[in-house]
């Protein structure tokens, strides 16, 4: 062979040494951390309640479940898709765990519960995704309807009614706690970490982002881009049927109205944490930052006592100001 | 030798467009084939029919003998030993160059990327086309064109391919990269791989091309070896006429100075810049990859931001503002990269032509059809433009074609000052000439035109004065009678540290 | 009636100082919606009276349970003393209420009953009231000459304990007096008024012989009164609404409505404020208060002693 | 100057003799006809109430205020952008006209009433314009926050309060009648004329989808891309407006919640009529179909007698089916 020219790239500029940043943990367009870690030490300094364990505890609940489906969210919009039909899966999975436990009498019926909630959830994502993928339908439309059709079905299950009490048993799981930390919050971080891992470090991961940035590209270079599309938006819905599962747990009922508008909070919390609507950028741990920041802002209203009228404008303007700021440091980044 | 693939009778059609019309083309292992034709013949046609990126109307297929059925898919083709560097990128521009180089086949275990291999893998890669600096973790859309086309090319022919094809691979590319990337193809053939290999560059054929198949309106005219053809019968057969003379040679008589740079210090380049270019002339700027000629046109053109310095043009002072100023102070820039900044993908071929004169075509702000139909048929006159209607989009040209469409958008602008970015980039010999004529006839009107081409002879061809720039400054300037090939790069090779001797 | 009458004495809840001070936060169903401020309304007056620490939560929409639990959360947080609250559900509330129990809090609930234990409940039984619109829708079906009429039901929510109970109710209630009376058909609007209006418009179209509409709350009273009234039909349609807006006591008045049946939220938020301040004090305050509702038609939409019901003062905390 | 040679299209197809087709009046990319000629069809089939001159003027009605708005959002969308501020902006609008009107006992009032309300729309989609065009932030983003602060800013002026009883004057414009129909539907049908025309025949026009299409290679085409945007922006917001000011005007009620939700069925009616959340794809044609078409379901559920759960399925099944035919449509025309 040939010894091959060595091409020199002209520039001024050599490759930077390689440092360890932030951004190497926590993959590439990662944001919302400068602000989130500015909103916590305001409400520290602003209250003396922010800080205290019971506060923690409570925001951690709080957020988990939002965070658990902005996750999966994460995961569509990553292949320029978007999910509306979460808010509804949330309500559809969690009232399909409420029935079963309800009728049931045995301890092994919350197991059963939950895989047939999750397993609900996973479905409806799935029939998006084929629909999306093999139809080549919109998304946006796909899953609208699928919003419709999932919340009319979970008011035809109920007949509109809330499905309680349920045992115990079922409400361990959202309410318990293991080693001093509550469950929920247990339950997000592994969720967060297996997507972050699945998406920075497999195959599978990979193949989201490549049909994300062009899926033309991406077929052509032997990505099975059907099924990973496929993959995505069933996982999206797996995820908002563990989120359905959790708040039935929480809220220790079958609401058949919960979720509603679940997915404008999850995709802002996506967006909030660095991902483009176009595809391909964003990571997991940057759409639990979302939501955490979304979570600390209603938190934090609360505990400041605000206005709830005002506190509606403060949060708008404050999410301005987060991804504003994140514009300008990634503007100023690139520049530099 | 049985071919390594064979493709019988093709035929493609897009709608009322025949692309292909009964096909014949045999690949032999070590051999390298040439693909030539005029824009819009059917070669980037053919080329998508034998990967499989779109199924053929009819016509048989076959790798190593074996029938790839009607409706083979790329991964299938693929897997049969066919790889693609296709015309228009297919890199995914948000992932990192490793990623891209390794895509479809990452080494895992259970799933999970092996990084080490990755790396290992890609940088092989990236070895054998010499692209060496390139950051593994680099997103690839951050990089500049011809680098992104290096990692294409290095996608493809490090993935142990029987046959690799080659859409235009050098259009990017400037002299000294192309032949990086010939010695490169060359070592393929001598290791056995068949090459399928596209151009618009005569000369590279007759360089390392064994055999060429001549297309001519979606047709078969010819397969023969390239020994005992010469250049003029080559595109004899290609254009179906004679062309006598490919570069328009009278020169003409520079007037006064219309285009005047003063002191631009473009952000990002070391020192500022000055230029002047008089009416009826037309000056080259040369330079390798990143030089920063491009670079130096937008900001010239109001559309990359400037630390300081003037553009004046017959005396008068362009604000550096936006395009759209600078257009109204009649300058034209023709970008380099079609995809990226050029085509408007969603609109008509007459919309594409049409877009910076629309106020002219209209009145109070209401657009009369008639005017813009007729200032789009001005634009694109003497082009020899391929299409089908008006009102196609623009994406169903071929890539000659394409760029004929935007070079007209400039050229109905009727402006004072034209800045033309790589102007023949996939354009057939036939329409370069045409396009030579056409940019020499508009010097001779009285513009001042300004060409970027990393495409050597055509500067000296077509120019009276080149400009070498050398890591943004510029190096030197040589006027068209003393340059040659050998000075130019002499003037645009990076300067080594002074070493003692 | 307690509906119409004062609360308890102020000062004698007040008793000695401690109260003064104390911390008390109130968290209505929705913060929106001129119902819930009116009890908030009613709140800071109780709370100006008895000299407390106010604050006034509510998330934004009746249906949002989770937004609920995660502000008597935040008020455990806080560290308030008493909470008075007006659950979105009647048991998904339990657990974070039995938590802010445990922690001290004393809690009173207001409009909705939940399982948990509280230290007092102030509310009307909705079943009960529905009832009492089921009657009436009866009676105009019968001054009507059509007592076996076609009703429709003009609902704003699916799935809210209260609005199921009104219905629940109203059905019995029209069943009672009227068993040949047929409910042919339910809407939701989701508490849109637009969606309200043209709903009952095509209602209106769709069923020409239509003799009552009963309209489960404001949102859905107020729609249905601009589709009745812009229809011509006012006079033939017996049209009976829960819940009371200026807009829905504007449409009494003009006839589009012929009764609502209206609560006093103002009474709910003094009453919730001084009952959490008497728990506060160690005094037991009454288990269950039902304040009851008052059917108010044109007989009786002027009378001065209803102004205050009709329209009651507001606020947003 | 040289004789410019004329144009040979080579090929041996010559280009098509021009017949005037029914995508030259509506633009190219109207979808949703054959879909809404059949619904129409199947219900005025199924009922013998759908035809009826009421039940087409209350049709009308329902659909105006909706397709006002959709096309307003379908401008933004043609820019690859979306507007989730056009609900909140139908509710502070709409109180604004009402504060007006209410305080003031002249007639001429409610000409500035409506003029106020019309500026107040502009205005924040101007800002949401600006923000979007120079700062360069996500258009999602910034219209999520513009919703909650649009919204807050609403209950704020009122107090939460309905502004109630308007004026006669003010509720005529809603209410009357010319030439025998109704003024909403005048309305929206003025509105769809100019912005069909402007789309279709004005620079203006060619822009939004020039920068919707590539906005680099619009801005170095002299396209002014941030003026587009922001005229884009603010066209949506004042069209928002006008939305809110007819609808207190229909409902004789400023009311502070009003227009919830109604940016969802805004995109969704875009969508359905044809455009692309990609930019480019789309005229106003397609999303004045899209609005009447979803009207339609909910009308036609109405007038079945649907019970209103399965009604919610129905509707997103029948979505999915119109956009999926329209899909399969498409697809056959461009391989035939
Ligand atoms: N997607 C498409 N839709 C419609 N027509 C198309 C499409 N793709 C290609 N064509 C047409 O098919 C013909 C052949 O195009 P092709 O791209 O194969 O040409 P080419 O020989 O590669 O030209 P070039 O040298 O300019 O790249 C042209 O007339 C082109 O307009
Ligand atoms: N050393 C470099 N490494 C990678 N990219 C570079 C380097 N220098 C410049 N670039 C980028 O490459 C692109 C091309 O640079 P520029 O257009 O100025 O050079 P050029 O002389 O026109 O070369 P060409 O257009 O052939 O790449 C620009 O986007 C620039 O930012
Ligand atoms: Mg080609
Ligand atoms: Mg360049």
């Amino acid at each position: 062979m040939t010894q091959p020219r060595t091409l020199t790239l002209a520039g001024p500029k050599p490759a930077p040494p390689h440092v360890l940043t932030l951004g190497d943990l926590l993959g590439r367009g990662v944001s919302g951390l400068p602000v989130l870690v500015l909103l916590a030490l305001a409400l520290a300094l602003a209250t003396d309640t922010f800080l205290t364990g019971t506060n923690l505890d409570n925001l951690g609940r709080q957020v988990s479940i939002f965070a658990i489906i902005a996750i999966g969210q994460l995961l569509v919009i990553l292949t320029a898709g978007i999910d509306l039909s979460v808010g509804s899966v949330v309500g559809l999975s969690g009232v399909i765990a409420a029935t079963v436990v309800f009728e049931a009498t045995a301890g092994g019926q919350v197991v059963l519960a939950v895989l047939l909630a999750l397993l609900a959830g996973a479905v409806v994502g799935a029939v998006n995704g084929l629909l999306v993928a093999v139809l080549k339908m919109p998304a946006f439309i796909v899953t609208l309807a699928g919003l419709g059709i999932a919340r009319g079905a979970t008011l035809l299950i109920t007949g509109g009614r809330t499905v309680q009490p349920l045992p115990p048993a079922f409400q361990a799981i959202a309410g318990g706690t293991t080693l001093g930390i509550a469950n929920l919050i247990w339950i997000m971080l592994i969720v967060a970490a297996a997507v972050a891992f699945a998406l920075r470090r497999t195959v599978w991961g990979r193949y989201v982002y490549a049909v994300g940035s062009n899926a033309e590209s991406a077929r052509l270079s032997g990505v099975p881009v059907r099924p990973v599309l496929v993959s995505v938006y069933a996982i999206s819905g797996l995820l908002a049927g563990l989120g359905g599962v959790l708040l039935a747990s929480r809220l220790g009922n079958g609401v058949p109205t919960s979720g509603t508008g679940y997915e404008l909070q999850a995709i802002a919390a996506c967006v909030i944490g660095g991902a483009s609507l176009f595809g391909a950028r964003g990571t997991a741990i940057g759409a639990l930052l979302g939501a955490v920041i979304v979570g600390l802002l209603n938190n934090g209203g609360t505990l400041l006592g605000i206005d709830p009228f005002w506190l509606q404008i403060a949060i708008g303007v404050l999410i301005l100001v987060a991804v504003g700021l994140d514009q300008l440091n990634a503007r100023r980044a690139a520049e530099a | 030798m049985s071919p390594v693939v064979s493709l019988t009778s093709v035929r493609k059609t897009y709608g009322p467009v025949v692309a292909l019309d009964g096909v014949d083309l045999e690949v032999l292992p070590g051999e390298v084939h040439c693909l030539a034709g005029e824009n819009g013949a059917g070669k980037s046609t053919l080329i998508k029919v034998l990967t499989g990126a779109v199924a053929r109307d009819g016509g048989g297929y076959a790798v190593h003998g074996r029938d790839m059925g009607p409706r083979p898919t790329p991964a299938q083709v693929r897997g049969a030993g066919v790889g693609v560097v296709y015309q228009e990128l297919s890199l995914l521009p948000e992932l990192s160059v490793m990623d891209n180089l390794l895509m479809g086949r990452l080494p895992h275990r259970f799933g999970v990327v092996s990084l080490g291999r990755q790396r290992a893998a890609a940088r092989e890669l990236l070895d054998r086309v010499g692209l060496r600096a390139v950051p593994l973790d680099a997103a690839v859309g951050g990089l500049g064109t011809a680098t992104r086309q290096l990692v294409e090319i290095a996608r493809v022919v490090g993935s142990g391919t029987d046959l690799v094809v080659l859409d235009e691979p050098t259009t990017a590319l400037s002299e000294r990269e192309a032949a990086a990337l010939t010695d490169l193809v060359r070592g393929l053939r001598d290791a056995g791989t068949a090459v399928l290999y596209v151009t618009h560059r005569l000369e590279e054929m007759f360089a390392i091309g064994d055999r060429v198949t001549v297309l001519r309106d979606g047709r078969h005219v010819t397969t023969r070896p390239l020994e005992g053809l010469d250049e003029p019968g080559l595109i004899a057969a290609m254009v179906g006429r004679e062309i006598t003379q490919l570069y328009p040679g009278t020169r003409r008589e520079p007037g006064p100075v219309r285009l005047e740079v003063r002191g631009l210090h473009p952000v990002g380049f070391p020192a500022p810049v000055d230029l002047a270019v008089r009416q009826r002339e037309i000056v080259g700027l040369a330079g390798l990859l990143g030089a920063g000629r491009s670079e130096l046109l937008h900001a010239l053109f109001g559309a990359a931001p400037v630390q300081a310095g003037s553009v004046l043009v017959d005396g008068a002072a362009v604000p550096l503002r936006s395009p759209r100023t600078s257009m109204r102070h009649g300058i034209g820039l023709l970008t380099e990269d079609r995809t990226e900044s050029g085509l408007l993908p969603e609109l008509s071929i007459r919309e594409n032509v049409t877009l910076p004169t629309l106020p002219r075509a209209a009145r109070a702000g209401v657009i009369s059809s008639r005017a813009q139909q007729s200032r789009a048929e001005t634009a694109v006159a003497g082009l020899r433009l391929r299409h089908g209607g008006w009102d196609d989009p623009i994406t169903s040209l071929s890539g000659g074609n394409q760029q004929k469409a935007l070079l007209g958008r400039w050229l109905g602008t009727g402006a004072k000052v034209l800045l033309l970015d790589e102007p023949t980039k996939g354009v057939d010999v036939g329409a370069k000439s045409d396009l030579y004529r056409i940019i020499a006839d508009f010097a001779e009107q009285g513009l001042a035109v300004v060409v970027v081409s990393s495409y050597l002879p055509e500067l000296i061809g077509l120019c009276d004065r080149i400009v070498v720039l050398r890591e943004r400054t510029v190096a030197g300037e040589l006027a068209a009678a003393d340059a040659t090939e050998h000075r130019i790069l002499e003037l645009a090779s990076p300067r080594r540290e002074e070493t003692p001797q | 009636r307690a509906a119409a009458g004062g609360p308890s004495d102020p000062a004698a809840a007040a008793g000695q100082a401690p109260v003064a001070g104390s911390r008390i936060d109130v968290i209505v169903k929705a913060t929106d919606s001129e119902f819930w401020q009116s009890m908030m309304a009613g709140s800071e007056k109780a709370g100006a009276d008895l000299g407390v620490q106010l604050g006034l939560f509510g998330p934004t929409s009746e249906t949002d349970i989770a937004q609920q639990v995660s502000l008597v959360e935040n008020s455990i947080s806080r560290g308030a003393e008493a909470i008075v609250l007006a659950s979105n559900s009647s048991t998904a509330l339990d657990d974070v209420v039995n938590r802010a129990r445990a922690a001290g809090i004393r809690v009173i609930t207001v409009d909705n009953a939940i399982g948990a234990q509280s230290e007092g409940f102030i509310g009307t039984d909705n079943v009960k009231a529905g009832q009492q619109a089921g009657q009436r829708m009866c009676d105009l079906l019968t001054r009507q000459g059509n007592p076996a009429g076609k009703v429709l039901h003009e609902s704003a929510v699916s799935g809210v304990q209260v609005l199921i109970d009104r219905f629940e109710g109203f059905r019995s209630g029209l069943a009672a007096g009227c068993p040949d009376a047929q409910i042919i058909q339910t809407l939701v609007n989701g508490n849109d008024l637009n969606t309200a209006v043209g709903q009952v418009n095509d209602a209106l179209t769709r069923t020409p012989d239509l003799a009552g509409i009963f309209a489960d709350n404001n949102t859905s009273g107020t729609g249905t009164a601009r589709a009745v009234g812009g229809s011509g039909r006012a006079d033939a349609l017996a049209v009976v609404a829960f819940d009371s807006d200026p807009a829905e006591v504007e449409a009494v008045r003009s006839g589009a409505i012929d009764a609502i049946l209206v609560q006093n939220p103002f009474f709910f938020g003094y009453q919730g404020v001084v009952e959490a301040a008497m728990a506060l004090q160690g005094s037991t305050p009454p288990v269950n208060l039902d304040p009851g509702a008052v059917l108010v038609d044109a007989s009786n939409v002027g009378d001065p002693a209803l102004a205050a019901l009709l329209d009651p003062p507001t606020t947003t905390g």
